[in-house]
């Protein structure tokens, strides 16, 4: 019954497009998404995503799940980094250990797709408004991973002023245009929703397939290119969504989520950021190396969480919520 | 024609913003982006292939007279050594208009 | 009333999305829409409204109606850039002025389109052959403001070629697609409509969105970049829509026009181009500054128009028609 | 009856958009789609009929008349190159015999394309899975079109290997896409087809119809440049399609194919690759010029081949089959 | 290899047509373009953002004997003068083939 | 700053990967890639507009010392000679940092 949701989880076009993107580079293909293509097909994402979950959060209101679940989202945020940094630090150095616990802290706006993508799949439903848990989980890990790496850093690269800090966390690109569609989404409502239906949904799942594609050849690019990878990141690549997966389901029971929801709750705590982190911490922790930080995200844990992740997390979750 | 120095610089796409600054600051004449470039050094390959710009480089060109070369290298070498990339200084002679 | 509809507009997704891409800037966030994927959603709309403009044309056919209203908008197109210029000639000298008439006199095909959108938002029936009168209007602006320039110039860039000037003015790519799809719309008629329906009219909406999006990002820059204007330009760019709207419901009522066709005429007359204009005027009229007519279209007249402009012209014609 | 033929033909919209884009070459008009868009709606294209064709397989199945089909596909793209070389040879060259072999020994996908969109457009049946056929054909031209130049040339670039050249064939971007997306849509079935239907199916012809408009562009740039095309060039270009249709249309009726069905097959024998091929020469018989080839499949035949060969090569068939 | 000169022009793209059309017409051995450049410079900021190619630059680079540069350079300069832009010259070996 | 040479390489897209090749084998300290150029030569004008990239330019530049000028360009040459392109060495100052 779990193998068969694994199956299932293989059997999505998504994943599959996802698949053929590392076989193309396996195989020594030259096919390639040519940039900008990849940054528009994730813009269209982020608005379309942002924009439905603005609507639910419109329908839904404010009700106190929302409020207690959005509360919880922020709790794993901030949580999440504080013990990776700790844990890694010796091993990795501060720099390093600092970055790779923003990447880890903050979520994985594409592997949150995957999931809901996997659900709609599955028929199981989940609430349109979790996104604004996502959108909320982005940003802090970030301006925590840089509060730690000053407070136990050689006090290097300490010249950054604060509101350029912020102005990138909060501010950037990827988290504008999501916070952004949500609140437009939350504003307009229902006749927003029906003009913008054909766009936001009824094309959505094919632009994330050829969007997955070339998540597909870019992960399977880094993966081969990381030179500074070693066991100790693969192991954490993959042990740390599983732990964080189990504080994830921990707190989906105990805010009584439905198993569509506690899934997504997962995989927030779950998933590694490897678009809004990275560009931040290069600027912000120099000294930390993105031939770590980002292979581990978008080479290792992303493909992980996608194929294998999802679906055990689900089963999981199945087993206890029945 | 009048002879300028020609100042190449190829830095991470992320500090572009940061160079065009200094050397505004600075009051060149002007300067020129080629936006995307990618490449391989020290830090491993730029493939411009993602989605950030992490792994993207931007080649910032500036002709100046000899005499202003000095203090615009001083103020890009920081972040050269912060953040990686090379700047390179040739002899041109510039086409008066 | 007027207030609900200035709300109404500013609650139309593409409309906010306008907002949320200047707000970017203003918060200096780094989002961007690179190029040349702008350039791909202008082509877009243009292949669109062009196509089901056509359409429209086929069935209603070229009825006395359609007929005096090209011919008025002709009229407006070839007086407007001639009162502008001497109204300007003065203050900003020949050559500046010259490109501004032609900028004004021609047409914004995005305010266009954001018009339709608002009637359609409101369910205000309009006649989709008003797109022709739109193609018309794009090109005898830029002609006369050439003629202008040399005649009342100082002789100076007079070296280029009519031929030139005229492929130009008629035949550049914006246009260009514009009147094709035109054609080939009127051409195929309700087949072509069926089969390109999901397209040109499903996703519509939502590509006006994000086209929109960076329409607010790229205005809101250029209005923080522009160093060449002054309280004179930001009067004018805001004074000049509504004199022109005047002259358009003007018009709009002697020619027994519906509401919703008259708002089209009106800001068809009130609105001013930063795509056709500037790259014609670039090369005839070199003299002229961009960073003084660009801005002024795209930085202030089209904002204006977008975000007050239509409520106000659309709150009067049905003060008015009523 | 046949010229009702010919002119159903041009009244699709896909065909009038290419004329459109021609036009606009010989107006001097300055239109363009930027790279990459035109690539990223060939990966569209390919990922979309793929997927379709994918699916059709997955219901029909690998039965006795499917794989026949196969088979003569195969045969077809074997015996083409090869007559086709030593005809060429002695006045062209081995090089260019070779890659003008290769070149019109493979098939191109947008020929295709526009077949199935005819047929739609007149609604006549065809089979889904034909495109298997197409996939099959891309690449063994390639292949036989290199041993044919190392054979009898001049031993001259023959230092590259043979898996180099296999991998060109088989595994380049575009062959790479329609092949994964044929296995995926074959995979997934009817159950990914519903999901996708909008992206897949819904806007397709849309977005084919801006893809043909930057086909006519780049055609008919090609031939205004094309210095190196003489008048042997362009009967050969439009005589071989004439050619190979008839073998096309023999073999089709050997396998009793349908109608519908029977023209694809046609025009799959009739159609050079200009995506494909062009870079896998390039690289494999650098001698040979792509300012023959790609002019030659791109600018004579393609268009023939869109505006007059398929209705033609229909209303043969319609005559022999009923 | 041989002794040539290396010029630069990075001028308006709207005017990239006209450049090459003067190259050809002093039948020049070949050129290279790079179409997408921005800049900052006496007209303001090229951000190369906008939907025409109004504010944005393009890059011409040829390579030619030294005695060609004189005429290339004066059919080059009044563009430079109406439009603006900069003409570079620099020395450079080209590698024989 | 130290004396190094200049190597700027034009060359068909599709070779782009295979001077990469040859760079790393030589072990140069790095080297800089603009993808998309177009130009005009023996072989007839590379409008980039297709698409595959046979009708599309790379520019290759890699700064190295002096001495190993020659093993590079002895290296590059075959690539010249079987798919054109060009191939232009100069003088520059590396800002070392
Ligand atoms: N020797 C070189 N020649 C040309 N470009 C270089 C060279 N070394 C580094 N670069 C460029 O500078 C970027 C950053 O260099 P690095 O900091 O050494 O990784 C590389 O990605 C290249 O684009
Ligand atoms: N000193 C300079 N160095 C490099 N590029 C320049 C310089 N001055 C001007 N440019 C380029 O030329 C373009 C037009 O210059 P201008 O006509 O001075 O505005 C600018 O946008 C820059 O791209
Ligand atoms: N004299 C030149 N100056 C600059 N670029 C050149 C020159 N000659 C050739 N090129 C570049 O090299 C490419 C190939 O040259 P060719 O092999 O001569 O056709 C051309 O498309 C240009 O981009
Ligand atoms: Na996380
Ligand atoms: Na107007
Ligand atoms: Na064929």
């Amino acid at each position: 019954m779990d193998a068969a949701l694994l199956l299932a989880n293989l059997a999505n076009p998504p994943v599959l497009f996802f698949f053929l993107g590392m076989l193309a580079v396996w195989m020594r293909s030259d096919l390639e998404i040519p940039q900008p293509i990849p940054k528009a097909l994730a813009i269209y994402l982020l608005f379309a995503i942002g924009f439905k979950g603005g609507v639910e959060l419109h329908k839904s209101g404010f009700d106190t799940q929302v409020i207690t679940v959005l509360g919880a989202a922020l709790l794993a945020a901030a949580v999440v980094p504080v013990w990776i940094f700790f844990l890694l630090r010796r091993r990795l150095g501060v720099p390093n250990a600092a970055a790779i616990a923003a990447t880890y802290g903050s979520v994985s706006a594409v592997t949150f797709i995957a999931a809901t993508s996997l659900l709609t799949h599955l028929g199981v439903a989940f609430s349109g408004w979790m996104v604004a848990a996502m959108a909320l989980m982005e940003s802090p890990a970030i301006v925590i991973g840089v509060v730690l790496a000053r407070r136990f850093g050689d006090g290097q690269g300490s010249s950054i002023e604060w509101s350029e800090l912020l102005r990138e966390a909060f501010f950037n690109g990827s988290v504008f245009v999501l916070m952004g569609s949500l609140v437009i989404g939350a504003i307009t409502g229902e006749s927003g929703e029906k003009s913008l239906a054909p766009f936001t949904s009824g094309i959505f799942k094919g632009v994330l397939c050829l969007f997955l594609l070339d998540m597909g050849l870019v992960s399977a690019r880094r993966l081969a290119a990381s030179r500074e990878i070693g066991l100790y990141h693969v192991s954490f690549a993959v042990l740390a969504p599983l732990a964080h997966a189990a504080l994830g389901i921990a707190l989906s029971a105990l805010l009584g989520l439905s198993a569509g929801d506690a899934l997504l709750f997962t995989i927030l705590c779950a998933s590694a950021s490897y678009i809004a982190v990275p560009a931040a911490m290069r600027f912000a922790i120099p000294q930390a190396s993105p031939g770590v930080y980002v292979p581990m995200a978008l080479a290792l844990t992303f493909p992980f969480n996608v194929l294998i992740g999802l679906p055990i997390y689900l089963a999981i979750i199945n087993r206890l919520w029945n | 024609m009048e002879s300028v120095k020609r100042i190449e610089i190829i830095i991470d796409a992320n500090e572009l913003r940061e160079v065009c600054r200094v050397l505004e600051a600075l009051e060149v004449s002007g300067y020129s982006v080629i936006r995307d470039v990618t490449g391989r050094g020290d830090r491993g390959v730029q493939s411009g292939d993602d989605l950030t710009d992490v792994f993207k480089n931007s080649l910032v060109l500036t002709a100046c007279p000899a005499g202003s070369v000095a203090e615009i290298v001083d103020a890009i070498r920081p972040l050269l050594r912060a953040h990686g990339g090379i700047c390179l200084v040739s002899d041109a002679q510039w086409v008066i208009h």
